[in-house]
């Protein structure tokens, strides 16, 4: 299968281990991901915070390039990009105005022919659990995984619908098919602040405490997700999060990319799984999964 | 055994003189749905959105306080607050809401016109970091991480602060030191310049 | 020749010789060019039919001559404005739908052959040759641009491919055109004075004669009202005003029933541009009454209904 | 009477539906509310029952102005009758505005049979209009 | 050949005093037809409509206009002058020259202009007045109750105890409907069943009621006053005649499921009464369940079933029964909340609804009123009511207010800290809706008793442990709150069956868009529909408690008495009529009509030697009120209004314009 992938700002740099894992999941899967020529920033998490025209520009930008080369799909696996393209997909399909201001500014034609996917929908519905699941060769075995998808990969409903915004599945599905035990708890897409992750560190410690110490209260002993924003800021503010909240959580953070990769037998560092903040590896050695 | 969450914003207590403010529908709440797309006016002050934000802990008035406040007319109080930097765009708000107000919509139309009035943020280093990001967009059309880190330090004048993390980060190779060059860059800074255009048009 | 012409013959042919059919609608060769309706009975006349762009007729109103009085089964032809005109006839249950086989063909616009005659002469053949028409005509052939010589309501048609036929012939067209409105834009944008002379100056041509009427899918009443005596609508001498009268019922009785086949104004001898009142009309009802397309039948008409959420101007 | 004429008062028709907007005419009267004589009402049932071609009649027939009224949207004697007449006429006055028939000469409003004072004030009002507007001489048989 | 009498009233001053009255008479004496003028001080006096029908007599007058007051005022008063001098009471016309013109008018030139083109429009209307005649239905003196809840049987009550017919159809194998699920009812906290059961005996004993259970209503055709009504009586496969319901047969049977009436909290059989007290108190075999009817073999209630009533061969039977009424009671359902990601998709067994709390806490349900947590069966020490579950909510639920939901969880924490000592409970409500006799005092009762009331609507409810954390906002002092219950109770909307819309299209009745059944008037007819002869009752109608529900029924009962009070209906004349000869038989008219009175049939008519058959509109005369909406959608006018005809209404505008 073949797809035009945005890659976002984040995937060359602080999810670089998601930027490798993916591509690794994605060979082991035969998914040939072709980066977007020319593609730029799509201006999340502040354009929309600071100026409406921004906010439409930049997105359709790389929208308009896709459907310039003629693809009707742009996939990306940051959360973040992925939420920004949708919502302007969606505004600029449904608000003919919206369309031509986008054209205007990007001295773009954008026709609004491209649909912006994430690589979990891709995951989940094109390739399909089953797939998934045949190509496993070293179950995730005694793994207690909880799912956070985040906010922004299944919110707002109408821009984005490709799973339920209060208990989504489609990770737990892939998690379960790699052989780990997923567990059900509340605050699969309880935000986690992602977006004061420089300017607040003591909001998002608050906002990150809630969903590791529910996460804990599960049962779980990591958490996995698909957006980096989540991740560098479960992963690198869980020492913070663990003061506020006066207690320890040790909970590793890894990239749906990252166990779906281990349970096709890629190796720890194929995966980036030794660039985390907390530390990765000990989890897995102890459950004989490395 | 009802245990309070969080701590109570400690917002200004104010009299506020409602025959003052502009009445009916007012010019706040046309310009908010204006960007926001929604009518605050549906909103019925039932608290589900801040029942369920999770940065509502962190807020001086909840999300539906400054529904009420737009509502009103309450300009100053509305963009007071820093209830509207302090908003995820996390959309569980939007999404739950049972008259269909877009709640994180309008916070985003508020933020925009305190910028537009150019008032002082009522969190500086949230806006800041907000325009350090993207200025950083503007200058090179894709993002460096490690640019707008240092960057926002500087500004914010906290620089030591989690410097550890920056350097470890970089340890782990997770900051492209390399910034992007590339002809993108040329046509991100056509949309800027467009934009300011329109801009200085409108004033 | 067009591709498909022979296998439409075909099916004709065994149409007409299934039991229980009375007749089949189509076009045959008239003269100059023209090419004329033909009402087939016998399977064998069914090679005489043809289509081109000198098909300039609108079959669906011969449908309620032929069902009148007889119970068979009938077949037209249907290009995409007959076979709105068909379906508006089927809705306001002036023929079964079951009685009629609607045989669908694509149109790509109907010559002007007046227009063609006026610059190429004695016409003897109009074909449809690709994008392009072969036209005979004063003893030479002309290879014309269909744009330049089409009717003027062809222009701007929105449905050139006949929906809910029983069969069709030919590859399906998608319309790139929609109805323009902005010759009633423009008017609108007048004076109100300025745009009664303009109406008063087309209304005092009327002859009465009913042209726009009697082709009109949508005037299909057994008795109208028009023609009535008593009660005296359009009152007894005919004036201006009474014109006006006439124009302004017309319109509003196939007002969110007007399938914009074109053919009022067309027929009119003495050029009222009929069609704008029919336009406006549309307009205004997808507008007010948000209806998707205002020219396609639907179960019940938009002012046969209403919802209690309406625009409301009358406080 | 001629325009220009110092006297001249204009002619209204009002179609009022017997439930409510006659009713209200009736307590207007009752409650001794003056307005201009310019108005003379024929009762109908419903104002679903106008049809847009008595409205052109008047005009022929040498009204200066026409009102259509109804009982409010939801309270018809009929329940539907006036949600009828309501798209129609959203139609109507636009299409006779179209052929050159000035906005103001057809009013339509929804009067309630206790609304004697605003059937007193529409027919104010509408005078008044139609004074500055001046003879209907559209569509007026003997005019042309 | 038209002889038109023209009647001037002065009445006293207040016409003459405006009008000049004489000129007037000279005037209308010129007018086409006019053959007679008369002024009179008092025409609506004895004397004046004396001189009336002496009038009538002696100049063989054939119209008649009176130049008076509102026809509102006094038409039917001289419509009765007419006939008393036997002329027909449709061949008069008022001219209103008394409230639209002497008192509304200073200018004595101006309103005789006026009250002039007033007259000349009265005397250019009558000429085209035609004899009518009021058409008069025979009613069947038989009412079809639909809905065996207290609003049904409330109204087959009132109905039969005025001594006439009544049939109760109901769905369900027993009567007693949402009330019997209920344990006690607000304000009073009376208990449910004691003031139910004995209505529900009653209605089963009554002489004229026959109670159908088990059945439901197929097809209506017909009109006010004789409605014909196919009724489904579905096999109950019991001899109910024999059937003692002494019960061996349930006990034995082995085919088990849980129970409807107790929501699922509770099981039942395959052969069952829904609940002790049921009416009729004899089983029904569930088929779908019945091991006999799925494998042939088992019939163990059969084997212990001393009446021999147990009857596996019985075949459901459609009966055609003629009705002059029709009550629609169906009541309600209850949202399904469900829908609900944020409260756990009704995933938790811990969060019910408020009617599961009934059953609970009801001393015939399942736990035998021991209120219990499903999850593990242990007391609930803290139970958290959410409010507004699916009602006033547009994104996910109804728009609406489902009204009884504050009162009765109000009285859900009453009982609750009646029956559980240091019971925590919290409310959580948006508004406290308590608009009715009493119920503001019962909400107080409430808090008095220790329920904490928090105002605003809960935003999440999710498992931690074996605790429901309930997340939500405490709006009145601006802070987010959480609790950790037990048990979660669910305030969930009352919304129409999901099966009334096809019900409403057999009755011909219209339903608003919230699928319940919409009343002829808001305010005025609130128990009557559009359709002549249908009357509602109860929750159909729209969301409602108790007290209200059963002066609706009492309500319907009363109209449907008084429809049964005559022998005939006189139905108005002034209604629409068809030109067959004109009439194309588009039906454009028939979606126009608010009544169903309009339908088609099949004319034949003769042309050029052979007779054609074609189908045109006709007007049910009975159904018609008269409104004229047909009328414009006719395009020919073969669609006219008697009284109020297009010939009539051209030349009124033709007359009264200068």
């Amino acid at each position: 299968m073949k797809y035009v992938y945005y890659p976002g700002c984040s995937l060359g740099g602080t999810a670089r281990e998601y930027g490798i894992s993916a591509r690794a999941v994605n060979d082991a899967l035969g998914l040939e991901f072709q980066e977007l020529a020319d593609w730029s920033c799509c201006g999340a998490s502040s354009a929309h915070m600071t100026n409406l025209d921004l906010a439409l520009a930049l997105p359709v930008r790389n929208l308009a390039l896709a459907e310039a080369q003629g693809a009707r799909e742009l996939v990306t696996a940051c959360a973040s990009c992925y939420q920004r393209l949708a919502i302007v997909a969606h505004e600029v399909n449904t608000h003919p105005r919206a369309r031509e201001r986008a054209n205007q500014l990007t001295g773009a034609d954008y026709k609004g022919g491209v649909t912006p996917r994430h690589l979990l929908d891709v995951l989940g519905k094109d390739v399909g659990v089953d797939r998934v699941a045949a190509r496993v060769t070293r179950p995730l075995e005694g793994l207690k995984v909880a799912c956070y998808y985040g906010c922004l990969l299944v919110r707002p409903v109408k821009a984005t619908g490709f799973d339920d915004p209060e208990d989504p599945q489609t990770m737990d599905t892939l998690v379960k098919a790699a052989g780990a035990q997923v567990v059900t708890w509340p605050f699969k897409t309880e935000c986690c602040g992602a977006s004061f992750s420089m300017s607040r560190t003591d909001v998002v410690a608050g906002m990150a405490a809630a969903v590791l110490s529910e996460a804990k209260a599960a049962g779980a002993d990591c958490l996995v997700t698909a957006c980096p924003m989540c991740h560098s800021n479960l992963d690198m503010r869980q020492s913070m999060a663990a003061r506020v909240a006066r207690t320890t959580f040790n909970l590793p953070i890894y990239y749906i990319t990252q166990l779906l990769g281990l349970s096709f037998g890629y190796m720890p560092r194929q995966l980036g799984l030794n660039s985390h903040f907390v530390k990765a590896l000990p989890l897995l050695r102890r459950l004989r999964l490395v | 055994m009802l245990s309070i969450k969080g701590k109570r914003g400690d917002a200004v207590v104010r009299t506020i003189t409602l025959s003052a403010l502009e009445p009916g529908r007012t010019r706040l709440q046309g310009e908010v749905e204006a960007m926001g797309g929604t009518n605050v006016r549906r909103c019925y002050q039932c608290g589900k959105c801040s029942g369920g934000c999770p940065a509502s802990f962190a807020m001086e008035a909840q999300p539906r306080q400054v529904m009420r406040m737009v509502q009103l007319g309450d300009r100053e109080g509305a963009l007071a607050t820093n209830t509207i930097w302090l908003c995820a765009s996390c959309l569980a708000c939007t999404t739950r809401c049972p008259r269909e107000v877009e709640i994180a919509g309008v916070m985003e139309a508020l933020r925009i016109i305190s910028r537009r009035e150019r008032r002082v943020p009522s969190d500086r280093n949230v806006a800041l970091f907000h325009d350090i990001f993207v200025d950083a967009i503007r200058r090179r059309g894709r993002l460096n991480e490690f640019e707008l880190a240092m960057r926002y330090k500087l500004a914010s004048r906290n620089l030591f602060a989690d410097i550890a993390q920056g350097i470890s980060m970089m340890l782990r190779g997770k900051l492209a030191l390399i910034p992007h060059k590339y002809r993108g860059r040329a046509q991100v800074q056509a949309i800027f310049r467009r934009i300011k255009e329109a801009e200085v048009k409108r004033s | 020749m067009t591709a498909w012409l022979d296998a439409l013959r075909d099916h004709v042919r065994e149409f007409l010789s299934e039991p229980g059919v009375d007749v089949f609608i189509g076009y045959r060769a008239g003269r100059r060019g023209r090419e004329v309706p033909a009402f087939l009975t016998r399977p064998e006349q069914a090679s005489g039919l043809v289509l081109g762009p000198a098909a300039s007729g609108a079959l669906a109103k011969y449908v309620l001559e032929e069902a009148a009085g007889t119970t068979g089964r009938l077949g037209v032809l249907a290009r995409g404005c007959e076979a709105l005109s068909l379906q508006r006839l089927v809705r306001d249950l002036r023929v079964e739908r079951e009685r009629l086989h609607v045989v669908g063909v694509p149109c790509a616009g109907v010559a002007d052959l007046a227009k063609l005659e006026a610059s190429l002469g004695a016409l003897e053949k109009v074909e449809s040759c690709g994008e392009r028409w072969l036209v005979t005509a004063g003893g030479n052939r002309h290879d014309v641009d269909p744009s330049q010589f089409m009717e003027e309501r062809c222009r701007d048609c929105a449905s050139p491919w006949p929906q809910q036929c029983n069969i069709s012939f030919g590859q399906a067209v998608m319309s790139p055109a929609s109805p323009d409105y902005s010759t009633v834009a423009a008017l609108e944008a007048l004076p109100a004075d300025e745009r009664y002379a303009f109406w008063i100056r087309q209304f005092e041509r009327c002859l009465r004669c009913f042209a726009c009427r009697q082709v009109c899918p949508a005037c299909s009443c057994v008795e109208c009202s028009l023609d009535l005596v008593d009660p005296p609508w359009l009152g007894r001498e005919i004036t201006v005003p009474a014109q006006a009268m006439f124009h302004y019922t017309r319109a509003l009785h196939v007002a969110g029933r007007c399938v914009d086949c074109g053919q009022c104004q067309k027929v009119c001898p003495v050029g009222i541009p009929v069609a704008l009142l029919n336009r406006k009309l549309a307009r205004d009802i997808q507008e007010l009454f948000d209806v998707q397309n205002p020219f396609v039948p639907g179960e019940i008409e938009p002012l046969g209904k209403f919802r209690a959420e309406d625009r409301e101007e009358f406080m | 009477m001629s325009v220009g004429e110092q006297s001249w008062k204009p002619t209204i028709v009002a179609f009022c539906c017997n439930w409510c907007s006659y009713a209200g005419a009736d307590l207007a009267g009752t409650s001794r509310l003056q307005y201009p004589a310019t108005v003379r009402i024929i009762r109908v049932p419903c104002s679903g029952r106008v049809n847009p071609q008595f409205i052109v009649r008047a005009f022929q027939r040498g009204a200066d102005g026409v009102l259509v009224a109804g009982c409010h949207p939801g309270d018809c004697h009929y329940s539907t009758g006036n949600y009828y007449a309501r798209r129609r006429f959203l139609l109507a006055t636009r299409f006779l505005e179209y052929l050159g028939i000035e906005p103001g000469r057809l009013w339509v409003r929804w009067i309630s049979g206790s609304e004697g004072h605003k059937f007193a004030t529409v027919i104010k009002e509408m005078s008044a209009a139609l004074e500055r507007l001046g003879p209907n001489v559209k569509l007026r048989e003997g005019a042309l | 050949m038209k002889r038109v009498g023209v009647f001037l009233c002065w009445c006293g001053s207040n016409i003459a005093a405006t009008v000049d009255v004489p000129a007037l008479a000279e005037y209308a004496a010129k007018l086409p037809n006019v053959v007679y003028v008369e002024q009179n001080k008092y025409t609506c006096s004895e004397p004046g409509q004396e001189q009336i029908r002496k009038a009538i007599a002696e100049h063989r007058l054939n119209r008649v206009v009176v130049a008076a007051c509102s026809p509102r005022m006094h038409e039917t008063t001289f419509r009765r002058t007419l006939a008393s001098a036997s002329l027909n009471p449709y061949l008069l016309e008022m001219a209103n020259v008394r409230e639209h013109c002497s008192w509304v008018h200073q200018d004595r030139a101006e309103a005789t202009a006026k009250a002039r083109a007033l007259v000349r429009r009265a005397v250019a209307k009558v000429q085209l007045a035609r004899p009518l005649f009021q058409s008069s239905i025979p009613v069947n003196r038989r009412a079809l109750v639909i809905g065996g809840g207290i609003a049904g049987i409330q109204a087959a009550l009132d109905i039969a105890d005025s001594g006439h017919k009544v049939v109760l159809v109901e769905r369900e194998p027993t009567i007693g409907g949402r009330m019997a699920q209920l344990d006690k009812t607000f304000p009073t906290l009376d208990c449910s069943s004691c003031i139910l059961t004995p209505k529900m005996v009653d209605a089963a004993q009554h002489e004229n009621i026959q109670l159908w259970t088990y059945s439901e209503v197929e097809e209506v055709g017909g009109y006010v006053g004789n409605f014909q009504v196919k009724i489904r009586r579905r096999a109950t496969s019991i001899n109910a005649s024999a059937c003692t319901g002494c019960g061996a047969c349930w006990e034995k049977c082995p085919a088990k499921t849980g129970n409807e009436f107790d929501l699922g909290l509770g099981q039942r059989k395959a052969i069952y009464v829904p609940f002790p007290q049921a009416v009729p108190n004899k089983p029904v075999i569930d088929r779908d369940l019945c091991i006999y009817f799925k494998t042939g073999r088992c019939r163990i209630c059969q084997r212990f079933c001393t009446a021999g009533a147990v009857e596996f061969e019985q075949q459901d039977v459609v009966v055609e029964e003629t009705f002059g009424a029709i009550v629609a009671a169906t009541g309600f359902e209850q949202f399904d909340h469900a829908v609900y990601g944020e409260y756990g998709y009704g995933k938790h067994p811990d969060v019910i609804t408020g009617l599961h709390l009934e059953r609970l806490i009801s001393a015939s349900g399942p736990s035998d009123g021991k209120v219990k947590r499903p999850s593990n069966g242990a007391v609930p020490e803290t139970v958290v009511f959410v409010q507004c579950v699916g009602s006033r909510d547009e994104a996910k639920g109804v728009s609406y207010c489902s009204r009884a939901c504050c009162m009765y969880t109000a009285k859900h924490a009453i009982m609750l800290h009646e029956k559980i000592p240091g019971v925590s409970t919290f409310v959580f409500y948006i508004d406290v809706r308590a608009a009715g006799k009493g119920y503001e005092e019962f909400y107080a009762r409430a808090q008095e008793l220790g329920a904490q009331y928090v105002r605003g609507r809960v935003a999440r409810v999710y498992q931690r442990g074996d605790k429901l954390v309930v997340m939500g906002e405490d709006t009145l002092l601006g802070a987010k709150v959480q609790v950790e219950a037990d048990l979660v109770v669910l305030a969930t909307a009352m919304t129409a069956r999901h099966d009334a819309q096809s019900l409403a299209r057999t009755l011909g009745i219209s339903y608003d868009q919230n699928g319940f059944f919409t009343e002829a008037h808001p305010k005025l007819r609130p128990v009557e529909t559009n359709t002549a002869g249908i009357f509602l009752a109860g929750a159909c109608q729209g969301p409602k408690d108790i007290p209200d529900t059963v002066a609706q029924g009492t309500a319907a009962a009363a109209k449907v008495n008084n429809l049964f009070a005559k022998e005939n209906l006189l139905a108005e004349p002034t209604v629409a009529t068809v030109n067959e000869a004109w009439c194309s038989g588009c039906l454009w008219c028939k979606p126009t009509c608010p009544y169903r009175a309009i339908d088609s049939k099949t004319i034949s008519q003769r042309q050029v030697g052979k007779i054609l058959t074609r189908q045109v509109a006709t007007v049910n005369a009975g159904l018609c009120q008269g409104c004229g909406a047909c009328t414009v959608a006719c395009r020919t006018g073969a669609m006219n209004l008697l009284g109020f005809s297009n010939e009539q209404i051209l030349a009124e505008v033709d007359a009264i314009c200068p």
